[in-house]
C-alpha cells in the first residue's frame, strides 16, 4: 500500500507537466489522452511509490491536485 | 458579386491564416476583399472565426448577416453559425469532430473528415488548409492555384516554406473530399 | 491498483478561500500559483470576510473570479493607489495589490512608489513575469536585456531601452515599507519559501505593521516561448541572476 | 439658523463637503483651488477623517476609487489641466458606477494656461472628456452660497444614482468670499448603507467593483444600464433659474460666474428699459434643453456669454434650433467680462 | 503606381506614417492597437528613425510634445483609456501650436470596457477630452486604403497648421485586412523647415515654445489666435463623401467603419426600391455642419448610426436643426451594427 | 573713495548666456544662483546655439526668459519625457530639464525614473527646496519630517505623509545613469563644488556618456519664512542630515 | 444702494486684508457683500487689488465696471483705476507715495499721507487701515464701529491680537484725515 | 588701493544679504535705501578690505555683481 495518493482533476489539468517535473518520486507522466479543452492530461504512472509529499500540488497552477496521505495513526 | 465566408473553429485551428490565404488569393485573382478576426471573451485557447469578403465591386461591410459559406471546424461553430448562412448557402462541416449534421434543409452541407485528412497526411496542423480546400470546391470562389500560390507565399514570407508541400497537399486533400 | 482515500488523511486541496472558477492563465503559468498561495494564506489567518483584493488590468484581470472575497478592478498601473484609497476609507480591511511588472513598475510607477514611501497598511504582490502577458508579449520595464520581445524583435536593447529596473530595490530606498522581498517558483522550496513571505507580508497588515511588498518571478511560457519546464529553468539559471531573491527589507 | 460667514469660495466647498459627510478627500495641488485643499489639510484629519495630498491628480482620482469602492462619501478637487489628468479615472468610476465628487476651478486654458477664472472646459465636464458613453452630473453654482448647498447636492446625487458628480466652478467663485450660512454637518454614519460596497464579503455574496466585460453583449449591456440610468437623471434632475424671462425679448444664457455678472447686465438693461431676461442652467449636464427651447419659443434673441470659445453655446443651439437667433459673446484667457461689456452685447440685439 | 498588399488597418496606419516621414513614434501596448507599435518597433530603428515603448501613455504624449518641439513628424497612437491619460499633453500641444498626429483605435467604454470596435470616444476627439478652448482637427477614416491616404494627410495638416491632428479609428477598422496601395515614402529631409522650432538657436533668437502666459489679455490673444486658426480649418478642411444622396428620401449619417457598414445598408434599402442614401463625414471636427444642413433641406429623415450612445448625433441635430427628422440607431460596448440591423432601422423610418 | 574699474580686470561678470531679463524669485531664492551657474556652465562649454532648455511648472516656470536659447516649457512633472523626445528627435542638440522637486519626485516620478534608467543622453537640474514653492508652500515628497506647509499644517507626520524621498538613492539603483550627484549652495564651497557638478553633468551629454543628475539642495525662503540666510543655515545643519552630499553615481 | 470700491496698491501693503476687514463690517452690518482679489501677472512683489461691493440686495457681479471709489496706494494703481471710477466718485490717494495729482475733475479725491501716518504711528504695516479709515469717512460706506470691529475679530483669529490697538489708532488716523 | 572692487547693481539687488554673509572680509552691508522695487540694496560699507575674491557674486542669486580684481602685470 503506498504512503499516499494524488487526484487530479482532469477537466482542470492543463497539461503544463510542471507536477510531471516536481515529483520527487516520478510518480506523474502525461496521459496521453486530451480532456475537453484539448489538454493532454497528467496522471499517476507509479502510483505505489507515492509518498503524498505535496510537492506535485504545491506546483499545479491550476490546482487541479488533491494529494492524500495514509493516516498516521492506523 | 459578393462573396462571403466565415470560417471558425478553436484558437489552435488556424482559421485566422485560412481566411487571410483565401483573402489574399482573392486579391491576387482581381477581387475586391476584407479579412476580419473576431475573438471570444476568452482571452486565450477560446473559439476564433474570421469573415472574409470577396467582391468584384468595393467591399460595403467586412462584416455579414448572411455570410454565403460559413466553415465550421469544431461543434461550438456550427452551433453559433448554421442559422446565419443564407439560402441556399455552403456548410463544409469538421465531420471529425462535429457529431451532428446539419438541420437545415435549405443549404448545402458538406460533411468533410478534415482532422482525419490532416492526420492522413501526417500533420494535424494542416486541418485549416484540409478545410480552405474543401470549401474552393465546394463554391469555387476562387481558382485552387491562386489559393495555393498565396499559401506559399504566406508560409514563405514567415520562414515557415518548409511546410509548402504538406499545405499544398491538405488544399487538394479538402478539395478532393468535397464531390 | 485503485487507492480508497476515504481511508486517508487529506494534506492538500483548493483553499477555501478560492472558488470553483478555472483560471483564463495558459498551461504552467505562476500566476496561478501565486493565486493558490494567496487563497491557502488568506485561509490560514481567517481574513476571508475582511479582505479585498484589487485585480489589475493584465492576466490577472480576472483576479476578482477567484477569490471568495470583495474586490476592485482598476485601471492599470492605480492599484497601489486604489488601495490607499480603500484601506484609508476602511482601515479594518484587509487589502492586497496584484500588479504585474508593467502596471507596477511602468505605467504605475509614481503611485506604486508613493504608496510604498507613505507606509500604506497595504500588501503587494508584484509578479514580475518581465513581459507584458495579456497585451501580447511586448518589453516589460524588467524584460532582461537581450531579451526578444514584440516590440524589442531583435531583443532588448539596453543603449535605446535601458535595462531591467529592479523595483523592490527601489522600495527598499524608502524609510517606511517594513518588508520588501523577492521571491521565486521555480521548484518546491522557492514555492515553500514564497508562501512564507506571502504569509509574512499579509500579517504584517493585519498586525497594523505597514507595507509589504513581495516580488514573485514569474513565468510566462506563451510569451517567452518556452515550455512551462524550461521556463521554469529560465527562472532559476538566468533570470535570478538579474533579479536576485531574498528580502531587501524587514523592519517587522 | 446657521450663523453667515464671509467665506471664500473655495473653502465653503471644502467645508461644506466634510458637512455633507465626505470623509476621505484626495488632492494634488494647483491654484487656483489651493484653498480648498489647504481647507481639507487643516479639518479632515482632526476630524479623523483622510486627507492625502496624492503624487498626482492620477493618484488622486484611482484613491478616490479606491475610497468610493469601500463605500465612504470621498471628493477630490483641481483645476483645468490636473482634470484633464483625472479622465481615465472618472471614466473608470462612472463605467463602475461609483459615487464620487469631483471639483474643477477651472482656469485658463488650454495646456498650461493661466490660473484666471475660466469656463473653457465645458465641453469636458459635459460631453464625457474621458473615453466612453459616460456622463457626469455637474453643477454650476454661481455665488458662494451656491457653492455650499451645490456641494451637499453633488453628494446626495452622487450616492442616490451611484455616479460620479462634478461641481464646475472657476477662479472667479472660487477666489471670491461671499456671506453664505454653512449646512449642518451630517454625521457620516447616519447616511444610507450601501449594500454594494467593498467592505467585506461577511454573510453575504462578494462584492465585485469593476467597469469591464470582454463579451460585447455583455458590455452593451452595462451600457445599457448606464444609459437608462442617465436618462432617468435627465427626468428628475434637471435644475435651471430664469430671471425677468416672463416679458423678455431677449434672454441671456449663462451659468455659473457669468450668470451672476449678467444678472447685473439683466439689471442695467431694464433700467434701460430693454426687455431682457437671464436663463441660467444650475445643471449644465444634464442640460435644461426642454426649459430653454420653451423660453425660445417667445423670445427673439437667446444671447450666450461664457468665459470660453463658445462651448455651452453647442448646447444652446442644440436646443433653441433656430426658433430664436442665438448670438455669442466670450471672453478668454482669463479674461472676466463685465456686466457692461455684457450690457454692450445686449444692446447690439435688443429692440 | 504603388503595389497592391492585403494589409491590417493598424499596420497601414504605422507604415503610411513611416512614409509620410514621420520620425519619432512614442507609445504604450494597449489593445486593440498593438499591431500598430509593433510594426513600429520592427521598422522605425531598421530606419536610424525613433521607436520608444514609453513607460506609460502620460509619458508618450509628452514625449511628443518634445520630438514635435523639435520641428520633426512624430506620432503616438492608443485606444480609449490610454487617449484618456493623453488629455493634459494634448491640450499643451494644442495650446502651443506643436504639430503631432495621435490615433485612437476605439475600442468599448467607459472604464476598462473591453476590446472591441466601438466609436464611443467621439465627444473626447471633437470636442476637446482636455481642458481649455481647443480642437483638433480629426480625420475618421471608412477603410484601410482611406486609413493610409488620411495618415498622410494628417502629418500634412498638422505642420500647416501646427496642431495635433487625430485619426479615429476603432477596433474594426485597426484589426481588419484590406488591398491598400500604400503611399511612396517621403524623404523627411525634404519636408518644409520649420522656422520656429527648437533646434539650436543659431543666428537667430531663441525660438520659445510655450501654452500659457499669466496675463489674461495676453493668453485671450493667444486664444484668439487660435480661434483665429481653428476658423481657417473650418473654411479650408471640411471633408464628406455623399452617397445616392441626390434623390434620397431618408439619409443616413454615419463615420469611420459604421459608414462603411451602413453603405452595404443602403444597397440592400435601394435594392428594395428605398430612397436611401449615405452622408459621410471624413472630418469629423470640423465637422461638415453645412453640407449635411443642405441634405437636409430635401430629405424627410437623417438617420445617425453609431457605435455609440448618440455622440456624432448632436452634431448631426445642430446641423439638421428641425429640418428634417432625426431618428438614431446605435450599438455599444463594442457590438457592430450588420447591413441588417441598419437596413432595419431604416426601414421603420422610410417611405 | 572711488576705485577706477576701468584699470581693473573683471573677474566676474554675468554669464553671455543669461539674458538681462530680471528673475521673478523671490529674494534669496536659490533658484537664481543655480541659474545662474548653468548659464556660466553653457558659456564654458559654448555650446549656446545648440542648447534648448526645458522649463517646468514651479517657480522656475519662467526659466526660459533667463537663457539665451531654445526652450520649452512643458507641463507639471514631463519635463524629462520632454527631454526625451527633444533629444531623440535630434541627438546633436544639448538637452537639459530644470525640475523642481515636486515636478521630479512626485507628479514626474515614472517620467523621471524611467528617463534615467534608459540613460537618455540628458541632463537633468533636480532642484530640492523641499516644498511646493510656486503653489504656495505645500507638501513636497522632500519635505523633512515635522516640517510645516500649508498642506501639514501641523508638520509633517510620516504616519499619514510617510518620509522624504531620497530620488537620488533611487537613480542610483539604476543601471544606466552615468551621473548622479547631490549638492547645495549654502556656502562658497558648495557653489563651487556644485558648478563642477553641473559643468560635468553637461559635459557627459556633450561626450554622448548618457543621463546625468544633479539634484540641488535649495532654499525657499518664503515658503520655509526664514530669512536667506537663515535658510543657507537649515540647509547646511538640518537638511543635508536627511540628503547627504556628495557624488551617488559617477560611471564617466 | 450698491457701493464698490476697489483697494489696489503693491503686494506688501494689505490691499487684500484691507477689502476682507471692509467687507466683514459690511456684511456685519447687515448688507450683502463680496470681495474679490485680482493678481497681477506677476507671481510675486506685484502690484494687488481687490473689489468690495456692498449693497442692500443680492450682489450680481463682483466686478465692476464703475466703482464708486478708488483706494490707491500707489503710482501704478492711479494710473490704472483713475478712468474706471464713477462720476461723482471718491479717489483715496496715498500722497506719501504717489506724485502727481487726480487729473479727473468729475471726482472727489482725496489726498491723504498715508505711509506718513502710518509712520507717525510707529508701524508701517498699518498702511491699509488708515486708507480704510480714509475711505470711510469719505463715503460713510460703513459705519467706523462696525469696521473697527471685524478688524479685531481678524486679527484676533489670525493670532495677532497684540496689533489691534495699533490699527485702531491706524482707522482713525485715516478718518480725521479726511475732512 | 583695494586688491579688488565690486559694483551693485542696485536695481537688481533685491536685499536678500547672502551676499554680506558669503563676504569674507565683512566688506558689505545694507545701504538703508531702497530701490525702486522696495528692496534695501546691499553696498560696500568697507571698500578697502576688498580682494576680489568673487564669493559675494557667487553667492548673489539675482546676479546682482560685478567684480574686478587689481591687474596683477600692473
Ligand atoms: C491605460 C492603459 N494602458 C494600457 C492598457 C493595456 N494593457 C493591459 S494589461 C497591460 C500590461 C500587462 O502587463 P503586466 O502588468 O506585466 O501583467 P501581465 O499580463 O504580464 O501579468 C497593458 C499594457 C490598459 N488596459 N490601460
Ligand atoms: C497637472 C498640474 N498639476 C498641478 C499644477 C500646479 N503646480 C504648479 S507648480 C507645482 C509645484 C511646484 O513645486 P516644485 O516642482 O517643487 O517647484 P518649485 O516651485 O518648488 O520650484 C504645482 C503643483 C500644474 N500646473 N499642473
Ligand atoms: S504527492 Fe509527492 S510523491 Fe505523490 S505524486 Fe505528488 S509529488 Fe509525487
Ligand atoms: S501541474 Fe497541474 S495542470 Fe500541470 S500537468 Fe500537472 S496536474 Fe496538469
Ligand atoms: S500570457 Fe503569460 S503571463 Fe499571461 S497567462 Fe499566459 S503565460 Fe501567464
Ligand atoms: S517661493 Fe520659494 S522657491 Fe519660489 S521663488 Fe520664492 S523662495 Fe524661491
Ligand atoms: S569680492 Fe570678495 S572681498 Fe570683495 S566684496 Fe566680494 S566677497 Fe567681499
Ligand atoms: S546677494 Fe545680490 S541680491 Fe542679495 S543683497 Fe547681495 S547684491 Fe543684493
Ligand atoms: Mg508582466
Ligand atoms: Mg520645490
Amino acid at each position: 500500500m503506498p504512503r499516499g495518493t494524488i487526484v487530479i482533476d482532469a477537466e482542470r489539468c492543463k497539461g503544463c507537466g510542471l507536477c510531471i517535473a516536481a515529483c520527487p518520486q516520478k510518480v506523474l507522466a502525461f496521459s496521453g489522452t486530451l480532456n475537453a479543452s484539448g489538454y493532454d492530461v497528467a496522471r499517476m504512472e507509479n502510483p505505489e511509490a507515492c509518498v503524498g509529499c505535496t510537492f506535485c500540488a504545491l506546483t499545479c497552477p491550476d490546482i487541479a491536485i488533491t494529494v492524500y496521505r495514509e493516516k498516521k495513526s492506523a | 458579386m459578393e462573396r462571403s465566408v466565415i470560417i471558425a473553429g478553436f484558437g489552435g485551428q488556424g482559421v485566422l491564416l485560412a481566411g487571410k490565404i483565401l483573402a489574399q488569393a482573392g486579391m491576387d485573382h482581381g477581387l475586391e476583399v476584407t479579412w476580419l478576426p473576431s475573438y471570444g471573451p476568452e482571452m486565450r485557447g477560446g473559439t476564433a472565426n474570421c469573415t472574409v469578403v470577396l467582391s468584384d465591386a468595393p467591399v460595403g461591410s467586412p462584416i455579414v448577416d448572411e455570410p454565403d459559406a460559413v466553415i465550421v471546424l469544431n461543434r461550438p461553430s456550427l452551433d453559433k453559425f448554421e442559422a446565419a448562412v443564407a439560402k441556399g448557402g455552403t456548410i463544409i462541416v469538421n465531420a471529425s469532430l462535429i457529431d451532428r449534421e446539419v438541420e437545415r434543409k435549405d443549404v448545402v452541407a458538406h460533411y468533410v473528415p478534415i482532422n482525419d485528412i490532416a492526420l492522413k497526411l501526417g500533420d494535424a496542423r494542416v486541418v485549416n488548409m484540409v478545410a480552405l480546400g474543401a470549401y474552393l470546391r465546394a463554391t469555387n470562389t476562387v481558382p485552387l492555384d491562386a489559393v495555393k500560390q498565396a499559401m506559399a507565399r504566406a508560409l514563405e514570407d514567415s520562414g515557415k516554406g518548409k511546410f509548402v508541400p504538406m499545405n499544398d497537399k491538405a488544399l487538394d486533400g479538402g478539395y478532393r473530399a468535397v464531390s | 491498483m485503485p487507492v480508497d482515500v476515504a481511508r486517508m488523511t487529506k494534506v492538500f486541496e483548493r483553499p477555501k478561500s478560492l472558488t470553483e472558477a478555472r483560471y483564463t492563465y495558459c498551461p504552467g503559468c505562476h500566476h496561478g500559483i501565486i493565486t493558490r498561495i494567496i487563497g491557502q494564506t488568506i485561509d490560514e489567518l481567517g481574513i476571508a470576510e475582511r479582505t479585498v483584493g484589487i485585480a489589475p488590468v493584465g492576466c490577472s484581470v480576472f483576479a476578482y473570479l477567484w477569490y471568495r472575497c470583495d474586490a476592485v478592478q482598476v485601471a492599470h498601473g492605480r492599484a497601489s493607489a486604489v488601495a490607499t484609497g480603500l484601506k484609508r476609507a476602511k482601515p479594518e480591511l484587509i487589502v492586497f495589490s496584484y500588479q504585474g511588472d508593467g502596471d507596477f513598475a511602468s505605467i504605475g510607477t509614481a503611485e506604486s512608489l508613493h504608496a510604498a514611501n507613505r507606509g500604506e497598511n497595504i500588501t503587494v504582490i508584484f509578479v514580475n513575469n518581465q513581459i507584458y502577458g495579456m497585451t501580447g508579449g511586448e518589453m516589460a520595464p524588467t524584460t532582461l536585456v537581450h531579451q526578444k520581445t514584440t516590440t524589442t524583435p531583435d531583443g532588448r536593447d539596453p543603449a535605446t531601452c535601458g535595462y531591467p529596473i529592479r523595483f523592490s530595490e527601489i522600495i527598499a530606498t524608502l524609510d517606511a515599507p517594513v518588508y520588501v522581498t523577492r521571491q521565486a517558483l521555480y521548484d518546491t522550496r522557492r514555492i515553500q519559501d514564497c508562501t512564507r513571505a506571502v504569509k509574512k507580508a499579509f500579517q504584517n497588515q493585519v498586525d497594523g505593521k505597514g507595507y509589504s511588498l513581495v516580488e514573485i518571478l514569474s513565468t510566462c511560457p506563451t510569451n517567452w516561448r518556452m515550455s512551462p519546464t524550461k521556463a521554469n529553468e529560465h527562472v532559476a539559471n538566468v533570470v535570478t541572476q538579474v533579479f536576485p531573491l531574498g528580502d531587501l527589507v524587514d523592519r517587522g | 439658523m446657521a450663523e453667515r460667514q464671509l467665506l471664500r469660495g473655495n473653502e465653503v466647498i471644502a467645508e461644506a463637503a466634510i458637512r455633507a459627510g465626505c470623509q476621505c478627500y484626495f488632492a494634488y495641488p494647483i491654484t487656483p483651488q489651493a484653498e480648498l485643499l489647504e481647507h481639507m489639510a487643516r479639518n479632515m484629519p482632526r476630524l479623523g477623517r483622510t486627507f492625502i495630498q496624492a503624487e498626482s491628480e492620477v493618484a488622486a482620482i484611482n484613491m478616490v476609487y479606491g475610497a468610493a469602492s469601500a463605500g465612504v462619501r470621498t471628493m477630490t478637487s483641481s483645476s483645468s489641466p490636473g482634470i484633464s489628468l483625472k479622465m481615465e479615472g472618472i471614466s473608470y468610476i462612472a463605467g463602475s458606477n461609483l459615487p464620487a465628487v469631483i471639483v474643477n476651478v477651472v482656469r485658463g486654458g488650454p495646456g498650461l494656461g493661466n490660473i484666471a477664472p475660466s469656463q473653457c472646459d465645458y465641453f469636458q465636464a459635459t460631453k464625457g472628456g474621458g473615453h466612453g458613453d459616460y456622463h457626469m452630473i455637474v453643477l454650476a453654482p454661481s455665488t458662494v452660497p451656491e457653492a455650499a448647498v451645490l456641494t451637499t447636492l453633488a453628494f446626495d446625487l452622487a450616492d442616490l444614482y451611484r455616479t460620479p458628480v462634478m461641481i464646475l466652478a472657476d477662479g472667479l467663485l472660487g477666489q471670491m468670499l461671499e456671506p453664505v450660512e454653512l449646512p449642518d454637518p451630517i454625521d457620516p454614519a447616519s447616511l444610507p448603507r450601501k449594500p454594494w460596497a467593498t467592505t467585506g464579503a461577511v454573510g453575504r455574496d462578494p462584492n465585485i467593483i469593476l467597469s469591464f466585460d470582454l463579451g460585447p453583449e455583455n458590455l452593451k449591456r452595462m451600457n445599457e444600464t448606464l444609459q437608462t440610468k442617465y436618462r432617468e437623471i435627465r427626468a428628475r434632475e434637471i435644475r435651471y433659474e430664469e430671471t425677468d424671462v416672463a416679458d423678455a425679448d431677449l434672454v441671456i444664457a449663462a451659468y455659473g460666474s457669468t450668470a451672476r455678472i449678467a444678472k447685473s447686465a439683466v439689471r442695467m438693461a431694464r433700467a434701460e428699459g430693454l426687455k431682457v431676461g437671464l436663463f441660467r442652467p444650475i445643471t449644465v449636464w444634464p442640460f435644461p434643453y426642454d426649459a430653454l427651447r420653451a423660453v425660445a419659443d417667445h423670445v427673439s434673441t437667446v444671447l450666450t456669454v461664457e468665459m470660453s470659445a463658445g462651448q455651452m453655446w453647442e448646447d444652446v443651439r442644440l436646443a433653441v434650433a433656430e426658433r430664436a437667433a442665438t448670438p455669442f459673446y466670450g471672453e478668454m484667457g482669463g479674461v472676466v467680462p463685465t456686466p457692461r461689456n455684457i450690457l454692450d452685447e445686449v444692446r447690439k440685439h435688443a429692440r
